[in-house]
This record gives C-alpha cells, sequence and structure tokens, in this order.
C-alpha cells in the first residue's frame, strides 16, 4: 500500500508521525525508556522550532510501541506503525527485534534508523530503507580488541559473553581483534542476561589468570560481574562494551569496585560535541540520568528530520536518497552513512571510571574505513 | 427414658441436579446405637456426610444437642463432639499410628486426658500398640479400619458414625469390629452405623432405618427389622 | 494332559517388598473353565498375587506359565494381550469417562486401527468402531448396566461400578478373569445377583479367578479354593475341605462361623 | 584446589540461596499439591520491600542495623500478607477445579506481582545499600564473605525449624493431615483454611528472608529479578522430590554446584568444545538423569501406587 | 460427520466469514491486525498441538515451544542463504528447497524430537514430567544459542536472517497478489495458508479424539495403571501422543519462519511454552473449540489492552496517569486470573470436565479426592 502520508489538521499544519519502538516492559525497560525519552525530546525541539516542509509548518507526532524485545511482537508492531503511516522509524533496540521489523520497514517503504541494534547482518540484508547511528560490533569491537591489546598492553584476556546477539556479535569482533593485536584469549566464557551470580565463570576465569577481563554485555550484568570481580580477589582490568557505559553500572557495581573500569561507546564524548553538554543537561532535567542511548535517539530524529527538511518532503521515498547521501552534525557523532546504511567512520570513545564517574580517555576509530 | 441427642428433619441433599437423599427423619437418643442400612447408592454414605459437615444440605433440619447445626462447619462439628469413621477409612497414610491417634485428639489440649486415651486405645486394640510407629498407609485393611476407629474415638465424641467398618475385612477382623462397636456402644457413646451386613448391624443394634433411594422405607426396633419379611427379602438375601 | 486342563500355573512365586515378604513360595494351578477361589486374612499377599500374575507387579522371585507360556517381568499390556483380565479392589475406573467408553477402552487389545485408520476413517476402521460399540453395549446389558451407559464412571453408585469393572474386564476377551473383592460393599441381595453374574461368565468358557472375604459365596460358587496366610498358601482344595481345615479356621474364619 | 574449593563455595552460597526459596516452594505443593509459579515473584517483593524500608530508614539516619531488623521484619509482614492474599484470591476458589486451572492463575499472579512491582519500584536495576562491614575470609586460598556465611547458615536453620514445625508441633501435623486428605482433616476439627493460609504466610516470610538475602549478596534489586530464581528453586525442589523439605535444601545446594562446577568445568571435560554456556544443558541433564532413575526425586517418597 | 440442512448453512457461513476475515480486519483495524490473526492462527496450531499431549494424553509438557523452534530452524536452515557460511563448498548459495518438502520434513523432525523427550520422561508423573519437559524445552533453545560454533549451524543469538518466503506453486505469499482484479496483500496471503493448515489440524485432532488411539489417550490420561491393565501400551502410546503434538508444533514452526523471515532463539523462550499452555487450560483442555477460542483469545487480548489502555485512562482521568505498558499486561495478568476463577473448567470446557465440574460444585467442604 501507499507508505507515508500526511494529514492536516485545523490549523493548517502538516502532521507528520514518528514511529518509535524499544521494549517498554521486560528486564531491558529501563533502556528502552531511556530511548523512547530521547526520541521524544528531539521531537519536542523540532516542534518547538518550528520547521517548515514544502512551505507549511511541520507538527511532528511521536507514536511509540512496546516491542517487549520479542521479535515476534517486533513484527506487530512494525506492521502497526505502516498502518499508523509513520513517515520513519526510530528503533528497534535490540538486533533481534531490530532486523525482523526491517523486513517490513522495507517492503513498505518506510525508512528505519535503529539508534542501538549493532548486529552487523541487519544493514547486511540489502534493505535500502536500514540504517543506524550507531557503530556496529565489528566496528566496536576491533576497536575495543585493539585497544586492549597494544594501549592497555594485555597479554592474556579472558572474555565473558552475555549469549545475546549484541553480546555474542561484540565478543567474536573484540577476540578476533585481539588477537590479531597479539593478544592471547585465555577463556571465552558465558552468563545470560538475566543473571546476576557470576561466581562460577568469573573463578574459572581466575583459574586462567589473564591481565584484562572484557564483558560484552548490559549494565545490569556488567554491575554485579564488577562487584564480585573485586570480592573474589582477581586482580585485573575490567573491560566492557557501549553496554557497561552507564551510571547503573557504577552504582550496581560500588564506586570502589566500579573503578578504573573501561567502556566504550560510539562516537565523540557529549561534552566535546557542540551542544551535546546542552543536551544532556536539559535531558536530565526532563526526564532522569542518561542511560545509554538516548543521544542516539535524538540524533536518529535530528538525522531523520534533516534530511526530510532538505528533501523538502515527509515521503521516504523522497527523503531516502537525501538521508543516504546526508552529513549531519549530531550531539554524538558527525553523523554520514555508508552503502549499507552503517555509521560511516564512526569514531569510538574510550571512557574510565575514576572516582566514581565515567571519564572519557580518548577517542578512536575516527580514520576506520567503513565495515566490510 | 434418654434424651434426644440428634434429631434430622427433611434432609434433601443433591449433587448437581441428581437429589440422593430425598428429605430424611431420623433420630439418634444418647447412649443409643442405631444401624442404617440399604442397599448400594441409598444414600447412606451421603447422609453422614452431612451429618459431619462435609457436605451442604439443600434443605432440612439437623439438631443436635439441642443446636441447630446450619451453617457449622465440619471442623466446628468435631470440635461439637461428632465423630465419623469414613467409608475407605480415610487414614493419614504417610503419618505414624501414633500420629494418626493423636489427629484424632487434635481438638483437645489436655495433655494428661489424651495420654489416658491413648492407653485406653491400645488397650483396646493391641496390635495398634504394637505398630504404633508403622506408616499407617502400610497397614492391612483391618488394622487401618482399627486405627480409623482408634483416631475418631481419641476425640471422645458423644456421637459416632461408622460407615461401613466391616467392609473389605476378613471374617475374623469383622467379628473383632463389632466386639469393639459393642464395647463402646457399653460405654454409652451413641453411635450411628452404617452396614452392607444387615445381620450383624442388626444385631448389635437398638434401633435400625432401612434406607432405599434416597427415602427412609422402614424403621423400628432391630430385632423387629430383623425379622421383617421385606428386609429379609432385601437386604439378608433370603 | 496337565497342559491342556491348567490355565494358569504358579511355582514358587515370592514378592518382596524391602523386608516384608508379601508372597512366598506360592505355587498353584488353576484349571480352564472353573472358578477358582483365593481367600485369606488382610494382608496375606492377595492382592499382590493378583498384582503378579496381571504383570503390575515384577515377581521377586518364580515365574508363571498362562496359557501354556511361561513369563516373567512382563508388562501388564502383554498380559491382557495374552487373556488375562482383572478387576481392582480399590474400583480404578476411568472416572471422567462414560460406562460406555470404559468398556469400550477394554476392547482397545483386541482392535488393530492406528493413526493412519483413525486420520483416513476407512472402511475397515468404520466397521471396527461399529463393532466396538456394539459389543461394549451387550457387555454393559451382560452384566446388567445398560441404562447409565452415558453415565461417567464416576457417578454410579458402588455396586454399578463394580459391575462396570467386570464389564470393561470382559471387553478384552480373556481366558482369565481375575476379580478383586467383587461383592465388597454388597449386601447380601446384591451378592446373590453377582454370583449368578459370575456362574453364567463361567459357563460362557471363561475361567473366574476370586477374591472375596464373603466365605459364603466363596463356598458356594467355588469349585476350588486356596487360602493364603502371611503370603504362603497355607490350604488348597474343594470348598468342603477348606472350611474344615483348622489352620484356615484359625487364621481366617473364626469359630463361629456358619 | 583453590579454585575448585572457590568453586564449591561458590555452588554452595548460591545453593542455599536457591534452597531458601525452594524451601517456599515445597511448603506450598507438599499442602496442597501446586506448583506455586508466584513464589519467586514473592521474593522480589521481599526484597522490593526491604529495600525502599531501607532507603526511608537510612535517609532518616536511623542506625543500619536497627533499620535492617526493620526492614527484615516489614518484609516479612508484608510478604506474609501477599502470600495469604494470592492463597485468598486466587487459589482458594480453585481448589476443587481441574488439576491445572491454579496453575493458570498462579502466572497470571506472576504476571500482576511483576508489572506491579514495575509500576512501585520502577523499571531501573536498583543497588542495594551495603549495610554491614561485610568482611571477607580466605579458606585455603578461597574466598567467602559474611554474607554468604549468613546466607548458608540462615537456610540450614531455616530447614531445621521447618522440619521442627512440621514433624514436632500440631500445627506442622495438622498441615501434613491436610496434605493427605483434607477431608479427613476436616473430620478430626482441623480448620483447613486456616492451616493452608497459615502455610502460605509462612512459605511467603522465608520468601522475603529469601529475597533480602539475595539483594544483600547481590547488592540489586530489580522487578524482574524473581522469575529466574523461582524457576531454579522450583528445579531444585524437584531434583530433592518436591514435597520434601530436606529434599528442598539438598536439591537446591546441589543445584548450586551442578551449576558453578559445570560452569567452572565443562569447558575443561569437553576439551573446550562445550563451555559454560551449556551451564544449564548440564545442569538439566543432570535433572533428568535423577528423575530416570529416582521419578520422585532424590529424597521424594517413593509411594509404590499400591493397584 | 454429518450435517443436516441447518448446520450445513452454518458451516458454509462460517467458513464464508472466515475466508472475509483478513478483508474485513483490514478494512476496521487496519493491517497491523491482520498480522495479529495471522499469529493467532499459529498459536491455534501450536495450541490444537499441545492440546494431544496436555488434553488428551494427560501429560503436563512445559517445554512445548521446543518442537515449534526445531520447525523453524528445520524451515529456516532449509530456506535461506545461511548454510552457505557453514558449508560453503556443499551449498554455496546456501539450502533452498521447496517449501512443500521443508514442512513435512520439518514435521516428521521435530515428531522425531519428541520421541527422543518422550523416551526418558515416561516414568515420570505430573509436575516432575512438567519440569523435564521444562528443562528439554531450555535445552534445545539453548543448542539453537550455541550451536554458531565450531561450526556455525544456527548462528546463534543473532539469529537467522533473509529466510525465502512461502511460495505454494510459483505464488510467492511474501507479495501482493492480483487475483480476478483483487488485491491479496502479504498478510492476507499468509492468512490463507495458515487457514488451511489450521483446518488440517483441527480435522486431526477431531479424529484422533474419538478413535481407538483417542480413547486410548484418554485412559491414561485417566488412570494410567487401570490403561495398562486393559491392554494398552501406555509407552508406545505416550510417545505417540509426544510425537504426534511435536509435529503439529514442528509444522506451525515451519510456517512461522517462512511468514516471519527471521528466526532467533528468543521467540522460544519458555514464557512463549507456558502461553501456549495457557491457551489450552484456559480455553478448555481437550476441547477443540475451546482451546481454539483459549489461543484467539491469549493472542489477541494483550493487543486489544495495547490499544485501549491509553484511552481508557484518558477517558478516565483526562491523562495518561499510569505508565500504559505495565498497566496493559498487567490487565493482561488480571485477565488470566479472573477467567480462570470465573471458569475454571476453561471457557469452553469439554464435555467432561464440564460435568466433573457440575458434580464438584456443590460440596464446598470435600477434600482433595484422590484415587
Ligand atoms: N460426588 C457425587 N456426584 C454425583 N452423584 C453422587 C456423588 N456421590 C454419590 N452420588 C450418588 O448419590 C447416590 C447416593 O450415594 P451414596 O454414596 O450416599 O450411597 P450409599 O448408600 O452410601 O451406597 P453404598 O452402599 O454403595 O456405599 C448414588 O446414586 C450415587 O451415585
Ligand atoms: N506396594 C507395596 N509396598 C509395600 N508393601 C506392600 C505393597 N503392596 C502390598 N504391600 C504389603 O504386602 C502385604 C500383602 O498385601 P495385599 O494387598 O496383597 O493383601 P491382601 O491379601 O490383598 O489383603 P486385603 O484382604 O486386606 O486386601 C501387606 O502387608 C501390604 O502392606
Ligand atoms: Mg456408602
Ligand atoms: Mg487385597
Amino acid at each position: 500500500g501507499k507508505s507515508a502520508t500526511t494529514e492536516k489538521s485545523t490549523s493548517g499544519e502538516l502532521v507528520v508521525r514518528i514511529g518509535a519502538s524499544a521494549p517498554l516492559t521486560g528486564p531491558q525497560a529501563h533502556i528502552g525508556k531511556d530511548n523512547e525519552s530521547g526520541t521524544r525530546m528531539a521531537i519536542e525541539d523540532a516542534n518547538a522550532k518550528g520547521i517548515l516542509i514544502g512551505g507549511r509548518k511541520v507538527r511532528f507526532e511521536l507514536i511509540s510501541e512496546d516491542d517487549q524485545a520479542d521479535p515476534k511482537t517486533a513484527t506487530i508492531v512494525a506492521q502497526k506503525l505502516v498502518d499508523n503511516k509513520v513517515s520513519g522509524v526510530i528503533g528497534h533496540l535490540n538486533s533481534g527485534t531490530t532486523i525482523p521489523a526491517s523486513r517490513i520497514y522495507n517492503d513498505n517503504g518506510i525508512v528505519q534508523i535503529s539508534p542501538s541494534a549493532t548486529a552487523v547482518s541487519y544493514t547486511a540484508q540489502g534493505f535500502k530503507t536500514a540504517f543506524r547511528v550507531m557503530a556496529n560490533d565489528a566496528q566496536q569491537g576491533r576497536v575495543l580488541g585493539e585497544y586492549a591489546a597494544k594501549n592497555l598492553g594485555a597479554k592474556k584476556i579472558a572474555v565473558i559473553d552475555d549469549q545475546t546477539g549484541y553480546g555474542q556479535g561484540l565478543a567474536d569482533e573484540f577476540i578476533k581483534s585481539a588477537k590479531a593485536n597479539g593478544a592471547q584469549i585465555v577463556a571465552h566464557e558465558f552468563t545470560t542476561d538475566k543473571a546476576y551470580d557470576f561466581t562460577a565463570v568469573l573463578t574459572a576465569v581466575k583459574g586462567k589468570q589473564p591481565d584484562l577481563l572484557f564483558y560484552a554485555g548490559m549494565d545490569p550484568q556488567a554491575g554485579p560481574m564488577a562487584k564480585q570481580l573485586r570480592a573474589l580477589g582477581l586482580k585485573l582490568r575490567f573491560m566492557m562494551g557501549d553496554g557497561g557505559y552507564t551510571p547503573q553500572f557504577i552504582k550496581l557495581a560500588g564506586e570502589e569496585a566500579a573503578e578504573g573500569s573501561y567502556a566504550s561507546l560510539p562516537g565523540v564524548p557529549l561534552d566535546k560535541m557542540p551542544g551535546g553538554k546542552q543536551f544532556e543537561a536539559r535531558f536530565v532535567a526532563k526526564y532522569q540520568p542518561i542511560q545509554l542511548y538516548a543521544p542516539y535517539c535524538y540524533d536518529a530524529v535530528n538525522v531523520m528530520i534533516a534530511a526530510m527538511q532538505k528533501a523538502d518532503s515527509v515521503e521516504p521515498a523522497k527523503y531516502q536518497p537525501v538521508l543516504a547521501g546526508i552529513s549531519h552534525d549530531g550531539v554524538t557523532a558527525k553523523i554520514q552513512f555508508d552503502e549499507k546504511g552503517d555509521l560511516k567512520g564512526g569514531a569510538i570513545t574510550l571512557y574510565q571510571v575514576q572516582q566514581g564517574k565515567w571519564h572519557p580517555l580518548e577517542t578512536l576509530g575516527a580514520a576506520i574505513p567503513a565495515a566490510h | 427414658m434418654t434424651d434426644t441427642l440428634l434429631e434430622v428433619c427433611g434432609l434433601e441433599i443433591s449433587y448437581g441436579g441428581i437429589r440422593a437423599v430425598k428429605g430424611i427423619d431420623l433420630h439418634i437418643a444418647s447412649g443409643e446405637l442405631v444401624a442404617l442400612i440399604g442397599s448400594n447408592g441409598a444414600g447412606k454414605t451421603t447422609t453422614l456426610k452431612a451429618l459431619a459437615g462435609l457436605l451442604h444440605p439443600a434443605r432440612g433440619k439437623i439438631q443436635y444437642a439441642n443446636r441447630s447445626l446450619i451453617n457449622v462447619v465440619a471442623h466446628q462439628r468435631a470440635a461439637m463432639g461428632i465423630a465419623l469413621v469414613p467409608e475407605g477409612r480415610g487414614v493419614f497414610a504417610r503419618m505414624t499410628v501414633l500420629e494418626n491417634l493423636l489427629m484424632g485428639a487434635y481438638i483437645r489440649d489436655d495433655k494428661s486426658g489424651i495420654a489416658i486415651d491413648l492407653a485406653r486405645m491400645y488397650e483396646l486394640f493391641p496390635r495398634l500398640a504394637e505398630r504404633k510407629d508403622q506408616l499407617a498407609g502400610t497397614l492391612s485393611g483391618g488394622e487401618q479400619q482399627m486405627v480409623a476407629m482408634a483416631r475418631a474415638l481419641m476425640g471422645r465424641p458423644r456421637l459416632l458414625m461408622l460407615d461401613e467398618p466391616s467392609m473389605g475385612l476378613a471374617p475374623l477382623m469383622v467379628q473383632k469390629i463389632f466386639e469393639v462397636i459393642r464395647d463402646i456402644a457399653a460405654l454409652g457413646m451413641s453411635i450411628l452405623l452404617v452396614e452392607q451386613n444387615a445381620k450383624l448391624a442388626l444385631q448389635v443394634a437398638q434401633r435400625g432405618y432401612v434406607m432405599e433411594s434416597g427415602e427412609i422405607t422402614l424403621s423400628g426396633a432391630a430385632t423387629e427389622l430383623l425379622g421383617s419379611a421385606a428386609v429379609q427379602r432385601a437386604y439378608l438375601g433370603a | 494332559m496337565m497342559v491342556e486342563t491348567t490355565l494358569l500355573k504358579l511355582s514358587s512365586v515370592g514378592k518382596q517388598f524391602g523386608g516384608l515378604s508379601a508372597l512366598s513360595d506360592v505355587s498353584l494351578h488353576i484349571r480352564r473353565g472353573e472358578i477358582y477361589g483365593l481367600i485369606g486374612p488382610n494382608g496375606a499377599g492377595k492382592t499382590t498375587l493378583f498384582n503378579v500374575i496381571t504383570g503390575l507387579y515384577q515377581p521377586s522371585v518364580g515365574e508363571f506359565q498362562f496359557n501354556g507360556q511361561g513369563y516373567q517381568a512382563c508388562k501388564p499390556h502383554v498380559l491382557a494381550r495374552a487373556g488375562i483380565a482383572r478387576t481392582f479392589q480399590n474400583i480404578r475406573l476411568f472416572a471422567n469417562l462414560t460406562a460406555l467408553e470404559n468398556v469400550m477402552i477394554g476392547r482397545h487389545v483386541r482392535t488393530r486401527a492406528g493413526v493412519l485408520g483413525a486420520l483416513l476413517r476407512n472402511r475397515a476402521t468404520r466397521n471396527e468402531e461399529r463393532a466396538v460399540v456394539e459389543r461394549a453395549r451387550e457387555l454393559l446389558r451382560y452384566v446388567g448396566i445398560e441404562k447409565p451407559a452415558q453415565t461417567l464412571a464416576k457417578h454410579l453408585s458402588y455396586g454399578e461400578q463394580r459391575r462396570l469393572e467386570i464389564a470393561r474386564a470382559l471387553a478384552t476377551d480373556p481366558l482369565l478373569l481375575a476379580l478383586d473383592e467383587p461383592a465388597a460393599g454388597m449386601n447380601a441381595t446384591e451378592t446373590a445377583s453377582l454370583k449368578s453374574l459370575l456362574q453364567t461368565i463361567r459357563d460362557s468358557g471363561i475361567t473366574v479367578l476370586l477374591i472375596e472375604h464373603d466365605v459364603k459365596l466363596i463356598m458356594g460358587l467355588c469349585d476350588r479354593v486356596a487360602v493364603l496366610d502371611y503370603g504362603k498358601k497355607i490350604a488348597e482344595g474343594i470348598p468342603e475341605e477348606v472350611r474344615k481345615n483348622p489352620d484356615v479356621i484359625a487364621a481366617y474364619l473364626g469359630a463361629s462361623h456358619d | 584446589m583453590e579454585i575448585f574449593l572457590q568453586q564449591i563455595i561458590n555452588g554452595l552460597v548460591q545453593g542455599s540461596v536457591y534452597a531458601l526459596v525452594a524451601l517456599g516452594y515445597t511448603m506450598v505443593y507438599g499442602i496442597l499439591g501446586l506448583i506455586n509459579f508466584a513464589h519467586g515473584e514473592v521474593v522480589m517483593i521481599g526484597a522490593m520491600l526491604a529495600l525502599s524500608s531501607l532507603t526511608v530508614l537510612l535517609g532518616l539516619s536511623v542506625p543500619p542495623l536497627l533499620a535492617l531488623l526493620f526492614s527484615i521484619i516489614l518484609a516479612m509482614a508484608g510478604c506474609m500478607a501477599l502470600g495469604y492474599t494470592i492463597e485468598r484470591i486466587a487459589y482458594r476458589p480453585l481448589r476443587h477445579a481441574p488439576r491445572l486451572a491454579p496453575l493458570i492463575t498462579a502466572i497470571g499472579v506472576s504476571i500482576v506481582l511483576q508489572n506491579l512491582a514495575m509500576m512501585i519500584w520502577g523499571r531501573e536495576y536498583h543497588s542495594f545499600p551495603q549495610l554491614i562491614v561485610n568482611a571477607t575470609h580466605s579458606l585455603g586460598g578461597a574466598v567467602i564473605n559474611d554474607i554468604q556465611i549468613i546466607i548458608f547458615i540462615l537456610a540450614l536453620l531455616i530447614m531445621a525449624g521447618l522440619m521442627a514445625v512440621v514433624h514436632r508441633t500440631r500445627l506442622g501435623r495438622a498441615m501434613r493431615a491436610v496434605a493427605e486428605n483434607q477431608h479427613a482433616a476436616q473430620l478430626m476439627g482441623v480448620d483447613i483454611n486456616r492451616v493452608i493460609s497459615l502455610t502460605f504466610m509462612l512459605g511467603s516470610a522465608l520468601a522475603a528472608i529469601a529475597g533480602l538475602m539475595v539483594s544483600a549478596n547481590y547488592g540489586l534489586a530489580h522487578y524482574y529479578m524473581g522469575f529466574v530464581l523461582g524457576l531454579k528453586a522450583f528445579t531444585a525442589a524437584v531434583l530433592g522430590g518436591i514435597g520434601n523439605l530436606r529434599g528442598a535444601m539438598l536439591g537446591g545446594l546441589l543445584l548450586g554446584l551442578i551449576e558453578s562446577l559445570g560452569a567452572g568445568y565443562i569447558g575443561d571435560i569437553t576439551g573446550g568444545f562445550f563451555g559454560s554456556n551449556y551451564q544449564d544443558v548440564f545442569a538439566f541433564l543432570v535433572l533428568i538423569v535423577v528423575l530416570v532413575f529416582r521419578p520422585s526425586g532424590l529424597l521424594g517418597e517413593r509411594l509404590a501406587e499400591r493397584a | 460427520m454429518k450435517f443436516n440442512s441447518k448446520s450445513k448453512a452454518l458451516v458454509a457461513a462460517l467458513v464464508v466469514a472466515l475466508l472475509l476475515l483478513p478483508f474485513i480486519t483490514d478494512a476496521l483495524f487496519g493491517r497491523g491486525w491482520v498480522r495479529i490473526v495471522d499469529f493467532a492462527m499459529l498459536y491455534i496450531m501450536l495450541a490444537l498441538g499441545l492440546n494431544i499431549v496436555v488434553g488428551y494424553a494427560g501429560l503436563l509438557d512445559l517445554g512445548y515451544i521446543a518442537f515449534f523452534a526445531v520447525g523453524a530452524y528445520c524451515y529456516a536452515l532449509a530456506g535461506s542463504p545461511h548454510l552457505a557460511l557453514a558449508f560453503p563448498m556443499m551449498f554455496p548459495d546456501g539450502v533452498h528447497l521447496s517449501f512443500l518438502i521443508v514442512l513435512p520434513l520439518a514435521a516428521l523432525l521435530a515428531g522425531g524430537f519428541g520421541v527422543l523427550l518422550g523416551a526418558p520422561t515416561l516414568r515420570l508423573r505430573g509436575d516432575y514430567l512438567a519440569i523435564v519437559t521444562l528443562g528439554f524445552g531450555e535445552i534445545i533453545r539453548i543448542f539453537l544459542n550455541n550451536l554458531n560454533s565450531p561450526v556455525n549451524l544456527t548462528n546463534g543469538p543473532q539469529g537467522i536472517s533473509r529466510i525465502d518466503p512461502v511460495s505454494v506453486a510459483n505464488v510467492r505469499l511474501s507479495a501482493t497478489q492480483n487475483v480476478l482484479g483483487i488485491e491479496f496483500p502479504s498478510v492476507h496471503l499468509y492468512f490463507y495458508l495458515f487457514l488451511a493448515f489450521t483446518a488440517l489440524v483441527i480435522f486431526a485432532s477431531r479424529r484422533l479424539e474419538r478413535s481407538r488411539i483417542g480413547r486410548a489417550w484418554m485412559a491414561i490420561r485417566e488412570d494410567e495403571i487401570a490403561a495398562s491393565a486393559m491392554g494398552i501400551n501406555t509407552r508406545n502410546l505416550k510417545l505417540l501422543a509426544f510425537a504426534m503434538g511435536a509435529m503439529f508444533g514442528g509444522a506451525s514452526g515451519a510456517l512461522f519462519a517462512g511468514f516471519q523471515g527471521f528466526v532467533s532463539p528468543e521467540s522460544f523462550s519458555l514464557m512463549e511454552s507456558i502461553m501456549v499452555l495457557c491457551m489450552v487450560v484456559l480455553g478448555g483442555m481437550g476441547n477443540i473449540s475451546g482451546v481454539i477460542l483459549g489461543g484467539v483469545l491469549l493472542a489477541i487480548l494483550p493487543e486489544v489492552l495495547r490499544h485501549i489502555v491509553v484511552p481508557l485512562q484518558q477517558s478516565l482521568f483526562g491523562k495518561t496517569l499510569i505508565d500504559p505498558e505495565s498497566l496493559r499486561m498487567l490487565l493482561f495478568g488480571t485477565a488470566l486470573i479472573v477467567m480462570m476463577l470465573y471458569r475454571p473448567a476453561g471457557l469452553l470446557p469439554s464435555r467432561v470436565r464440564r460435568r466433573e465440574l457440575d458434580s464438584d460444585e456443590v460440596p464446598e467442604s470435600i477434600g482433595r479426592n484422590q484415587a
């Protein structure tokens, strides 16, 4: 059917619907809500600005749906957003939901920008409509592995992943890169995204005497893991991907155990970006401390709107080619897409917990060529 | 003249839509042994269950010791001195014989009295004394029947109701159980006895009721009933 | 000669439960066409013996021969197919199925339709189904409970349930029908009608093995009687002999039995 | 060796947590034959109640130990009320219904409690305040801390206490009688509704303690924490023989050990072919093997069915 | 089955209504709802399969979704480029078998797994069986989640994407088709496919229920010992029940994979097994119409709640006070409880259950009647 259309409201405005989807119930609800808030803020900002497209004032409307982090529900939600004639979709949070939904958006010609799905296969399906504003597993894993082996000089590395699509993808790429840079992987252990006792795997890791432990997973696990790590007397460096870069991590680990941990986050540190600090201040005032991907959602909406403005159309078919070639200054990075829809040359910043706070160490990978 | 302990008027009980007991009257005096006989499915068990409070009658009055039993639930009736030895014995299989007997005294808290009664039960049923630490579920049928009776007696009931105590018992054991019934009746307890072995039942009882398809069709002195041609034909296989 | 007249032969069968010897060294043989009674005090091992010959328990020692073939450690369904059917002391009907369905299930072992037959419902299957229903109705009539055919088994009265168990057992076309206290809970009149039913069954050529505490029934019905006590066979013979046996009187009948 | 010892300690601590929860499962199962799927959520509510109360009290600068004591009592009381309510509303009306009906209401209760908790306490993970100095002890190279020791001892004590209640007291006898035959129990004068309610309340009080222990040990609380824990505890109860208190304890400890040894050594045993990602497979295989040989669990009574 | 003219008309009306259903749904509620209806059909198939195991044979299975998973992965591997990764020499483009071959294959494979699961559990009863089947379901999920190494068979947690859509006789169901001037969008086409299969499953269930096999299952459900004494080979028949149920599950799994185009282990979690069980029990165990109703209700209820929670609050309080998503799940849980309390034997109880309940309604205080 016809994909996206617009409707007139009484005041003669053009109402443009933007869909958003993330898990709002279930164990990941706190991150899903964070995504929703980031998206909402961008839309409210745009409405406040009073954007004109096709000569008419545009009012953006958010349609947010709960995909429960479930692939099947994600397709239902996707179909519903299509039914609701959204002009674009910001979502989903997980790769496992983003991929099945992307087929539906593609079939209906609707642009999708995922703020946080990192699986390489999302953009490898050949869908023109699929974009993301987050470095994929390959990009991030490569940088992290290199950093661990080269910059931190780790010789013997242990890896734990949470057996989710995200964790496994990241861990695999990390291992490849760490090995390529001369480190030895002495253990690869596993946990789940619902666990909170890691003593057994950590003890197993301890037996292998690594000097660095990389955890590929999210903060609810990373926090307690850091804590138990110290309790078990493991003396090594603890490193995570973007899933660990949260205030929650420090809270759950306790400041003592969290101290010195590393995490990465695609993009440039917020306070180094023009408007980044301001975004953070406003976001915290309005909602709550940033959990994780709210800035990426904010950027995703903005880059989408920028493309609409540039194309002077809210029709996906019209603004999609513009989006593919856009260059937009977001709060997380300068956003450009490669031919697959992946973030081009995405910078990745490494952070460390120092005195109970995340501090940026250095920004890497700006020169990394696009994956594959 | 002894006074009436239990009086039942127009008792009616149904299962779903089916009326199993259709408005019966009966009464038991203090210290009396009354037999209730009738063929399969006549409604005897149903009646006893209703008296014990396990079923709610659709209609009718039950007076016990001059109190109405409507709205008195089963465990309260037990506390009032009504005991039922159910069809199939209902012993607590995974509890020992002793624990079963102590369950019988659940409503009491006079420790010394319970000890005395326990000794009395072991006297009455020496077999149980031998087996007091055995799990009741592993006892033979006859032994379980003894447990069930002793357990009921441990509550010092004023009214003891027995539902087919001889079922599945070997002849020797039947004799034994009936001796016990006679003994406890002699101690002044009121007893309502349901039995298929109508002859034995009417031999120990003072009065009897005959029940058919949910109705009382005959009643009277036990000896009279034993002699009645109708009873002989229907229940004694004569 | 023995092979032809003997239907069931137990040789030195024993069954142990933990330390308890429920059956020890029991040998007996049942002839084709007779009604064989099994009596004994409570807990003597009668039901255990039933469980052994119907495969619910595996004997600890010994084996038995049925219809000329030896059995040891066999599954119940194998013995049912071989021709042993039983009733249960504590009635075990399919409580939530109708009387008719209960008997139809008894036909299972003598019918053959499988998944394919069920799905295709071809001529053979349809004919078989029809025959099953017919036979089931016939058996209900035979034991005298055709009226409540559509009643759930658990809503039948006690006597009806006992009869239904017999009908269900008969539906398996048994050579040996084993009945565990069929008259328990029946009054004298009802027992009398049961007695004539059992005679009819015997006359139709089925051998009957009967456990009962109703001495009158046993003595009036059985061709031969065995007595168990503490898991051992203490007497065997025609009713008149057994009744006079002092061991039997001491262990089971009691002095004053008429 | 030191690693092995540490894995044993890990297993015992985790196992004690399972055991604490499994005891509650088993009590309810023992009396009603009902899998109380909502039990895990009661554990979670216990942790959350304790957390809230601690937050408030510590905010009012109440001394930590006093705050802890009060919070334990509050959590227990809250969970007891909750257990009573659940039984009253969702299980009692179904006591004579087909066997699976209460299983469905249990699932419903579980969903309701989870989402209620999410509304009340939010979606995020809470860190649980550390109240006592949690000293670490070294044991032949392996480490164990105070909270872990407390959990282990508490689980044993509670089991012993429950055993004493069930086998020595009048209430315990009544509970067993109700479990076996409600009909006959009533005839003995037992108020079965009261006994069942008490059982639920007792089980829920245990759940509150378990919830508090889990949160204190791992330093977190979250509205979703009950589900997996409940499932593991249920598995442990079955492994030990559901309905049997000692079985719950044994099953819990065993499951904990199986998990930690599995996670620690599957990789080495299988030459790296299977790793700790197959930890649950290993645990379930042990369970299946145990049940194949002992169909009613390790300590479950094997009442060979009388025919 | 014989119909008189009245019921013939009824059946005809029903058929017409079902054929029009996707169009009506689309027109009234939008295409998203057609997709929901499609999923509901898949759930009905699943629930009917589980009904054979739980409802007929009385075997409580908490890991049923595993068979759905086996079917789905079977289809995914046999109809996607994925195997090219693991076996580039053998399958340079992956495997792309025809739907008509893969479907029976998936069913058979799942049936085989059913037997595999059944075998060690034969001696277990009730809740012990439940936990072992639960474990089995988890084992399958864990394997699917981890078989991406050493050989990448399942692609692990990332799942398999780019699965071929179902195509029958060269008609691709993933694209809108034009038949006689009427446009049939993809979700409609899948609806008809699922409808046909559901009809098949219903037909098979009915025939099995009223057959010698079905009676034997019910006998086992009622009393296993008595059943075996009646000559029923309980072992074989239980295995058969597991296998039949698993085959239905496997077939619907294959349909799911083709419909969704993506499978990952997340879709086969324990919660899914529990939901399918809820459908069976809540609808009315052992009764086909009940199970169908249960499937429809539980598949659609959360979606209905998704749509009414916000407007409801707005009309009640003028604004959205309570977070709509948790309220939705809260209401769903409450609905489960209330429906069960209101109809303990299921919404449409089977004949047997219905009568069983009648007799239990009166004697309120009677104890558990164990056999
Ligand atoms: N739970 C029930 N549901 C429906 N009908 C029942 C139920 N229990 C008993 N009945 C019916 O009620 C009637 C009376 O049954 P009851 O058990 O009281 O008979 P009884 O006189 O004790 O017979 P018996 O001598 O066989 O024990 C019978 O027709 C029986 O089928
Ligand atoms: N499954 C079992 N486990 C343990 N002991 C058993 C089992 N089955 C039977 N027994 C014991 O074996 C002995 C014989 O029991 P059985 O049931 O055969 O006696 P019976 O002769 O049928 O007695 P009744 O006349 O009372 O029915 C009893 O002591 C009984 O407790
Ligand atoms: Mg009776
Ligand atoms: Mg016996």
